[in-house]
């Protein structure tokens, strides 16, 4: 090898820049352009909420009006309520219903494939016919309350749809039937990741498979509980058409949620700068949500990092 | 009485059979340490050993007991696996009192074991950590201390100081070493090194393809090797082999090695009597590189045989300087003392120790003499 | 743990398993039963029964027969359009996605981390808010009305699921890998090309699988920006569901559901095993 | 015409059902007439109609006309250039022929920009004829207090529901209306749309509210938030007794292949005896284009919605009356329900009774709507909530949104 | 001419030091071993050269030429990576030729520069495989493969046989000695490996904390360690130090071991005489465990120091035995010949290697002699 040539020259026609020009294209363009519109559409419903814009945005200045009317209408009071019951609920109903999926599934039964897909597939179907189809379920004139008293049990009640205590928990169960499937798959796959050593080291300590569970698989879920959590949480922030569907908000104003507000707003009651206040008021909702789940993972960050 | 007896063990997976009727008793207090290249069947056996495989035939006897259907908890067996396999979740403690926890073992008594093995080990300092925050050596010793803080029958242990830089290692090898001896446990430690399997076994079965090829003490089978593979297998550099002829000769049988080249070299051997029937035939000749040192190395117990060999290559590795030479025009291998260099394309004399050669035949590859 | 033996326990955990099973299909049971079902015969009883008269005519009237006003077509034109819309956009978000998401897990540049924060807060921005904004984009770049906007939209809301999901996946990829085709003189593309590409699959089938079911499914922007015959599917849907001056059509409603998830249906079918193993690797850190 | 094909571009909601067919056949006719008819139905709900149609404004390309009614013609034609339809509208000599109070919305600026189309009043009262066999009752109920006579009367014949009704907003919000209205037109007038503030304390709130109780008494709980026609055929049978719903019940039992015999059609209960007409009138409003064949489209499609051919073609459709009160309802193809209904339209803009409905958004804007009917709803689902209390709560809202 | 030279190079993540000036000067054809503990910075300094990283000061020159602004593929450096990197998708023809693609090479000189290559590293029968089909060694040479089908400037090898058997690691690491020495290719390698660096080196760089401690040849690091790091990192076992007082005596200077204690140990030093200025005080004193053998054994050069030391463990490796014994109550490793099994607990007789033995400054820690 003869070492005297000095490095081979590239090409000095054309400068770096130029060169990475269509990977720089690329990378920026699709990522700024998804950037840009999250950000300019954010500013603009930000300013919105400020202007008294009604049928179509115009310009103009009302201080906090829209967000002080939002914030004292009934609407949006009961939709804040419901927000907290639902999301807590749904979130916490589907990651255990997901998770006991999951559990199942992993027990190395026969057909897993087929109860998979069993699992996942209302995340197939949209929003508008899920609701639909349990409005019908859940109808007690024409679901499973007629059903049961077609079938002679006259005093069977499953009226929850029509109960404005209960409704909200119908919209719980037709969105825990939609997306539990998903939080079952992440669970799966984070369950199947648990490295098998380590499952084999407890039986040999000697611990049955609940303790397993308890104290070994599920303690190492954590990441995936968060991304589940945060994804579910995003779901029940933005849930809409299903209750749209399945309840349009009632009985009466029972079922009201923060994103059906701000499109009633919005678009059925022509009050764009009030329903853009409602969208605020949910981003902020989310950001209460999001900023401390970013915060927990800088910090773990930094742990892994210092580790 | 026989701390673990395995029979006719056999475990196939799909259409690959992994074990292939394995025969093994293990005496209590044993060190037994089991060698062989990737993929030979080592996990498996310690596995099923441990019942957390099941055995596609044969059967598994501890203390006497054939366990095949005993659950891995109840088999009385404590386990170091390869990859740590440490509670993420835990600290070191719960990690160490987790199986004593599962045993229902008292809270005060959990707390002096487990201060008990911490001393041992020196991780005192690490208890309130988790995993993720130890060292390599340190997620080691916590392993250890995981199986150590029983009494179990039995200790399986899974290639344990795999992932330890060299010092590491040393300092861990001997420790567990102290450990045998002063609890006089009974003991199958998988490892792919050498030194360990020579120092730290009282026995070291040398498996291949899913059959325990040799199950000797680690002497024997340093020494003689049953067949090529645990020959070659055994030792770094590993024994020296090459076709030769074994003829009759006045003074008793000789090795000749690249017989008819003008390069033959021809060994006088002492005490291979079981070669007699392999008079006149082809064998093939092995020997260890620390069996060929530099011409004036007097090996204990009678005068070497002395050849010139040709040079080809030189290592010194610091301790020592290995030597590509050729014997009879077959290539070997020899350690010689460090300070000593022969450069290579020239010939420099070299003292052979023909009490320590091997000689095997050609078609079963096993041990003649 | 994941051991087949056969225990009481193990009876119980089938019979577990199969009841929620069962009640996960009931409602898809009960769509089909009624897709079999007259209108007349549903109205009879309740919404849930077995057909007296299996009513196939159902699906030829949810198929091609079903007025949207004048059009008497059924939902068939509605899903071409639908599959004109999806098809393409769940093929660029993917893509563009995958190289988003390659380009921030595995070159890492300046800003990265800023621009795939805002990225992945996209997931979480209502789309009640982005409407109206859209409404101002497409028509300032003259793609209101029309099929190529409605891709636009998904495209670039796409890309926060796909870019979050496939640099989680690509996180995982060996940096060493990047490394060795730089050294062999590899550049970017040549890399995502020939390099990343061949190893993406699971977690492009969870993107496909997502984003399909997604834009498929999708109806307010459907029917904003599109005009009579470029509706989507779902418009024709809510056209049988919604319709308010007619007696309900629960039998041929039921079939047209039936027929416009069967792409959906069918995709989460035959990706739902690579589905779990796509996750396996991604979403997760 | 002549020299350019007439075309018409037009965005309604009406997609599916009697609505769907009607809007169908005027196409047809605009197409007989040499048109280009280019319809782009909406499905779903009003909502989704004008996110397209604001869709369409913002974006400078609106339709050359548009489903849009009541007040809402008044605020849109604010964002957006409208036709000026005055000089067909005289050529036609449509001024004469539609209530003043009904033209007074379409030309708010003084100027005729939107043409109704049909009209409908949303207090009808449905009668099942089973029923009343059942109550072995016969007489039309006038009054309230006839109609609560008639319901109990039912009740004790073994008609479990005397009511039928739906269960969604603009239903529950046309029971509150309808009471009000059968109360006192008045207090209608005053309180709901010109929402003054004596009224909407005033006692007949109150009333009105504790007659929707009753009404909501008598359905079946079970209804929750159904159209009002998934129970149709319960009425039919005889199972369900009355119900105050919209002249579009009609179209849509007629389209059903119910029978005229099955049920009558009445004016919803008026105390003072004198029929309340709650107008409803669906109405397309002309937006400006420059397109000459748009424009050309724009003038037959004028000409057509005013011709009372074509009313007539539509309302027999539907079921709501023509918006000409010069159209005779005594030929064939018309329902002894539709002429009540017409003549009732008659006597009661004669004793000032016909009234602007809220439930179906022709008393107020929507925003104003909406709140409104929030309290309804709220009031009709919830029994807990006192008359008194509903009342204020109306009040409230109304302060609320304005 | 130098092939490389590093510059006062240095490199921070964030709030951590990983390189602190480092300056290399590396010729033309010089086989380089960087060695160093875990996280001591070697892969780092491997990325900087290759352009995969960017020093945060300093400059990489490579023939001459600055090129911290020249991108990885311009800088012409084959680089195999510790973890081969192979592209898992490719066919092993495909990763070999990968890199002949992108410079658009002809097809039929790829053909043949793969045949070549294959042939070397006896992988012809595998051109047709994925990575995944391999086994670790066969893996091993395809990265090699796809480094050796170039000729560039300089070759880097990041710990290239870290994964494999011993005995597959004896013969690769003759191959690669072969191949440096047929082409004379620059190459930097990384290995924490004693023998590969000792056996390949033409001089050795061991890392420290970010800061190369010894840049010299194999022997000079071996038998002069700079300072007790560089001392106790090289050899396995390592180097035996412990604390000693240098005291003068009628016939030079002497090394005293557990100074007053009834078993001190003193050992008079010939040569040592750039000690002089250290009589008197404390030092530390170093010697090799090869140093210390069995009591006859006779030395190169000089009747040995011949002591009396209490044994505490004996390990036999097979083809040596490690002894653990006590020097003036210092604890020592021996390295005796195989045959040779002093009783534990029992004294016995071992001949000391004086002229091989280092002395330290305990405060700096640096050789005195
Ligand atoms: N579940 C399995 N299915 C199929 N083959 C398997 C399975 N588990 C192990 N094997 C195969 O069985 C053989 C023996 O595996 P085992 O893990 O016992 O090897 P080992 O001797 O421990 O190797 P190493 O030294 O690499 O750890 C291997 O060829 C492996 O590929
Ligand atoms: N991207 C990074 N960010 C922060 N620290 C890093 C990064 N890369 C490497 N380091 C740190 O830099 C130090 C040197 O890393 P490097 O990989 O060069 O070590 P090494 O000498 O190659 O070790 P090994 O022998 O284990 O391969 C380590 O402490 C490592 O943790
Ligand atoms: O609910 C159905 C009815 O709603 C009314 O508001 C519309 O004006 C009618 O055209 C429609 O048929
Ligand atoms: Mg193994
Ligand atoms: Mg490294």
């Amino acid at each position: 090898m003869s070492n005297a040539a000095a490095i081979r020259p590239g090409r000095p026609a054309l400068p770096e820049w130029v060169r990475r020009l269509p990977e720089y294209l690329m990378i920026w363009v699709p990522l700024l352009l998804s950037a840009a519109h999250l950000v300019s559409f954010s500013l603009w419903t930000i300013w919105i909420s400020f202007t008294p814009s009604t049928l179509v945005p115009v310009t103009g200045w009302v201080g906090l009006r829209n967000y002080s009317a939002v914030a004292a209408s009934r609407n949006w009071q009961i939709a804040f309520d419901n927000l907290l019951l639902f999301g807590s609920a749904f979130v916490l109903l589907s990651l255990v219903t997901g998770l006991a999926l999951a559990i199942l599934l992993d027990q190395r039964i026969r057909g897993e494939n087929l109860l998979r897909s069993v699992f996942l597939y209302p995340l197939a179907v949209s929003f508008v016919v899920t609701g639909t189809v349990w409005s019908w379920l859940l109808n007690p004139g024409l679901g499973i309350q007629k059903l049961v008293h077609d079938l002679g049990w006259t005093s069977f009640k499953f009226d929850w749809l029509i109960d404005r205590d209960m409704a909200i928990w119908t919209i719980v169960i037709a969105a825990i039937w939609q997306s539990s499937g998903f939080a079952m798959a992440l669970f799966l796959a984070g369950l199947r990741s648990v490295d098998t050593d380590i499952i084999k080291a407890a039986q040999i300590d000697g611990a049955g498979p609940f303790r397993i569970y308890r104290r070994i698989i599920l303690p190492s879920l954590w990441p995936i509980t968060i991304t589940v959590v945060v994804i579910q949480l995003q779901f029940a922030i933005s849930t809409f058409d299903l209750v749209r569907a399945l309840t349009n908000g009632g009985p009466g104003i029972a079922t009201q949620l923060p994103a059906l507000v701000v499109y009633d707003l919005m678009f059925q009651r022509s009050l764009l700068g009030r329903g853009a206040a409602a969208a605020v008021l949910m981003l902020l909702i989310l950001l209460a949500v999001l900023l401390p789940y970013a915060a927990w993972r800088y910090v773990q960050r930094r742990r892994a990092a210092h580790a | 009485m026989a701390a673990l007896s395995i029979r006719t063990l056999s475990k196939r997976y799909a259409n690959l059979e992994v074990l292939k009727g394995i025969d093994l008793d293990i005496e209590s207090g044993e060190f037994t340490v089991l060698v062989g290249p990737s993929g030979c069947g080592k996990s498996t056996l310690l596995n099923i050993v441990a019942g957390l495989d099941h055995p596609s035939a044969g059967t598994v006897e501890i203390g006497g007991r054939v366990v095949n259907d005993v659950p891995p908890k109840d088999r009385d067996i404590a386990m170091v696996f390869q990859s740590y396999a440490l509670y993420p979740s835990m600290t070191v403690r719960q990690n160490i009192t987790f199986g004593m926890e599962c045993r229902h073992v008292p809270k005060a008594e959990q707390d002096s074991a487990v201060a008990n093995v911490a001393k041992l080990l020196q991780i005192e300092a690490l208890l309130g950590r988790k995993p993720s925050q130890l060292s390599g050596g340190q997620r080691q010793r916590v392993a250890m201390g995981r199986a150590l803080v029983r009494d179990p029958l039995l200790f399986l242990f899974d290639e344990p100081l795999s992932n330890l830089d060299a010092k590491l290692r040393v300092e861990m090898r001997m420790e567990i070493k102290r450990l045998h001896q002063r609890i006089g446990a009974t003991i199958i430690y998988v490892t792919h090194d050498q030194i360990e399997a020579m120092t730290m076994a009282t026995r070291i079965a040398v498996m291949h393809r899913g059959v325990v090829q040799q199950f000797a003490d680690p002497d024997t089978v340093y020494r003689y090797p049953a067949n090529l593979f645990v020959a070659r297998f055994m030792g770094s550099p590993p024994m020296n082999t090459m076709p030769a002829r074994l003829e009759a000769d006045a003074g008793g049988p000789v090795v000749v090695i690249g017989a008819g080249r003008p390069d033959e070299v021809r060994l006088r051997l002492q005490g291979y009597d079981s070669a007699a029937p392999y008079l006149g035939r082809e064998v093939v000749f092995g020997i260890r590189p620390e069996c060929i040192a530099e011409g004036n190395r007097v090996f204990s117990g009678g005068a070497p045989i002395v050849v010139h060999a040709p040079v080809e290559m030189v290592e010194p590795t610091g301790a020592e300087t290995i030597v590509l030479l050729r014997l009879g025009g077959e290539s070997a291998l020899a350690r010689i003392t460090p300070d000593i260099r022969p450069p290579p394309g020239t010939a420099a004399p070299f003292a052979l120790d023909t009490r320590r050669i091997c000689l095997f035949d050609p078609e079963t590859e096993r041990l003649i003499a | 743990m994941r051991e087949r033996t056969f225990a009481p326990s193990r009876i119980l955990i089938y019979l577990i398993v199969l009841l929620i099973a069962a009640a996960w299909l009931a409602p898809l049971a009960v769509v089909v039963l009624n897709s079999l079902r007259s209108n007349e015969e549903i109205a009879q009883g309740s919404m849930i029964g077995w057909p007296q008269h299996w009513a196939w005519s159902n699906y030829l009237a949810a198929w091609s027969g079903f007025c949207v006003a004048e059009t008497c077509a059924g939902i068939r034109p509605y899903m071409l359009n639908s599959a004109l819309v999806t098809i393409p956009a769940t093929i660029f978000s993917t893509l563009l996605g995958a190289i988003a998401g390659y380009a921030v897990s595995l070159w890492r540049f300046r800003g990265d981390t800023w621009i795939y924060g805002i990225v992945t807060l996209g997931l979480f921005l209502p789309q009640q808010m982005r409407l109206l904004p859209w409404t101002i984009v497409l028509r300032d770049i003259g793609l209101i009305n029309t099929l190529a906007g409605l891709v636009l939209i998904h495209t670039i809301q796409g890309l926060s699921f796909t870019t979050l999901f496939c640099r989680n996946y690509y996180v995982a990829i060996p940096h060493e890998l990047i490394r060795a085709a730089r050294i062999d003189g590899a550049g970017f593309f040549r890399i995502f090309w020939r390099i990343i590409l061949p190893l993406s699959p699971p977690i492009l089938i969870v993107t496909v699988i997502w984003q399909f079911t997604h834009i498929w499914n999708e109806f307010l922007y459907g029917v904003t920006f599109t005009s009579g015959q470029q509706q989507p599917v779902t418009a024709a849907l809510i056209a049988l569901s919604a319709a308010v001056a007619d007696i309900p059509q629960h039998g041929v409603q039921s079939a047209a559901v039936i027929i416009a998830a069967l792409p959906t249906l069918l995709i989460y079918l035959l990706g739902g095993k690579y589905f779990v193993r796509g996750l396996t690797a991604g979403a997760v850190k | 015409q002549g020299a350019v094909k007439p075309r018409l571009t037009a965005i309604s909601q009406w997609s599916a059902g009697s609505d769907g067919a009607a809007i169908t056949a005027l196409g047809k006719k605009f197409e007989e007439k040499g048109g280009v008819w280019q319809h782009s139905p909406v499905p779903g709900f009003t909502t989704e109609m004008m996110n397209k149609l604001r869709a369409q404004i913002m974006a400078g390309d609106p339709p050359a006309c548009s489903q849009l009614k009541g007040p809402e013609i008044a605020a849109w034609s604010k964002i957006a250039p409208t036709v000026d339809l005055d000089a067909v509208v005289a050529a036609a000599g449509y001024e004469k022929v539609v209530a003043p109070d009904l033209a007074k919305l379409h030309k708010p600026g003084g100027k005729w920009i939107a043409l109704p189309l049909q009209i409908y009043s949303t207090n009808m009262l449905f009668l099942s004829k089973r029923a009343m066999d059942k109550a072995k009752a016969d007489k039309i109920p006038v009054t309230w207090a006839d109609f609560n006579e008639l319901a109990d009367k039912m009740k004790a014949g073994g008609v479990p529901y005397p009511i039928a009704n739906g269960g969604t907003r603009p239903d529950d919000g046309q029971k509150f209306e309808a009471a009000l209205a059968g109360i006192s037109p008045l207090a209608y007038r005053a309180a709901i749309m010109n929402l003054e503030k004596k009224a909407l304390e005033g006692s007949e709130i109150k009333a009105a509210f504790a007659q929707v109780r009753k009404i909501a008494d008598w359905m079946d709980p079970n209804v929750g938030a159904q159209h009002f026609s998934t129970n149709l055929k319960r009425f039919i049978d005889g199972d369900m007794g009355m119900m105050i719903m919209g002249g579009w019940a009609q179209g849509v039992l007629r389209n059903a292949g119910f029978k005229f015999e099955d049920f009558m059609i009445a004016p919803g209960p008026s105390d003072n005896s004198k029929p309340v007409f709650l107008l409803n009138a669906d109405a397309f409003i002309f937006w400006q284009r420059k397109e000459p064949d748009l424009q050309a489209g724009q003038t037959l499609m004028a000409q057509l919605v005013m011709d009372p051919a074509i009313q007539t073609m539509y309302s027999q459709i539907t079921g709501s009356i023509p918006v000409r009160t010069d159209v005779d309802l005594s030929g064939e193809g018309w329902s002894d329900g539709q002429r009540r209904t017409a003549a009732a339209l008659k006597d009661a803009i004669a004793s000032n009774q016909a009234v602007l409905s809220l439930a179906h958004n022709m008393a107020q804007e929507n925003g104003m709507t909406a709140a409104m009917i929030d309290v309804i709803t709220e009031y009709v689902k919830n029994k807990t909530i006192k008359p008194e209390q509903a009342a204020t709560r109306l009040a409230e809202a109304v302060e609320g949104a304005r």
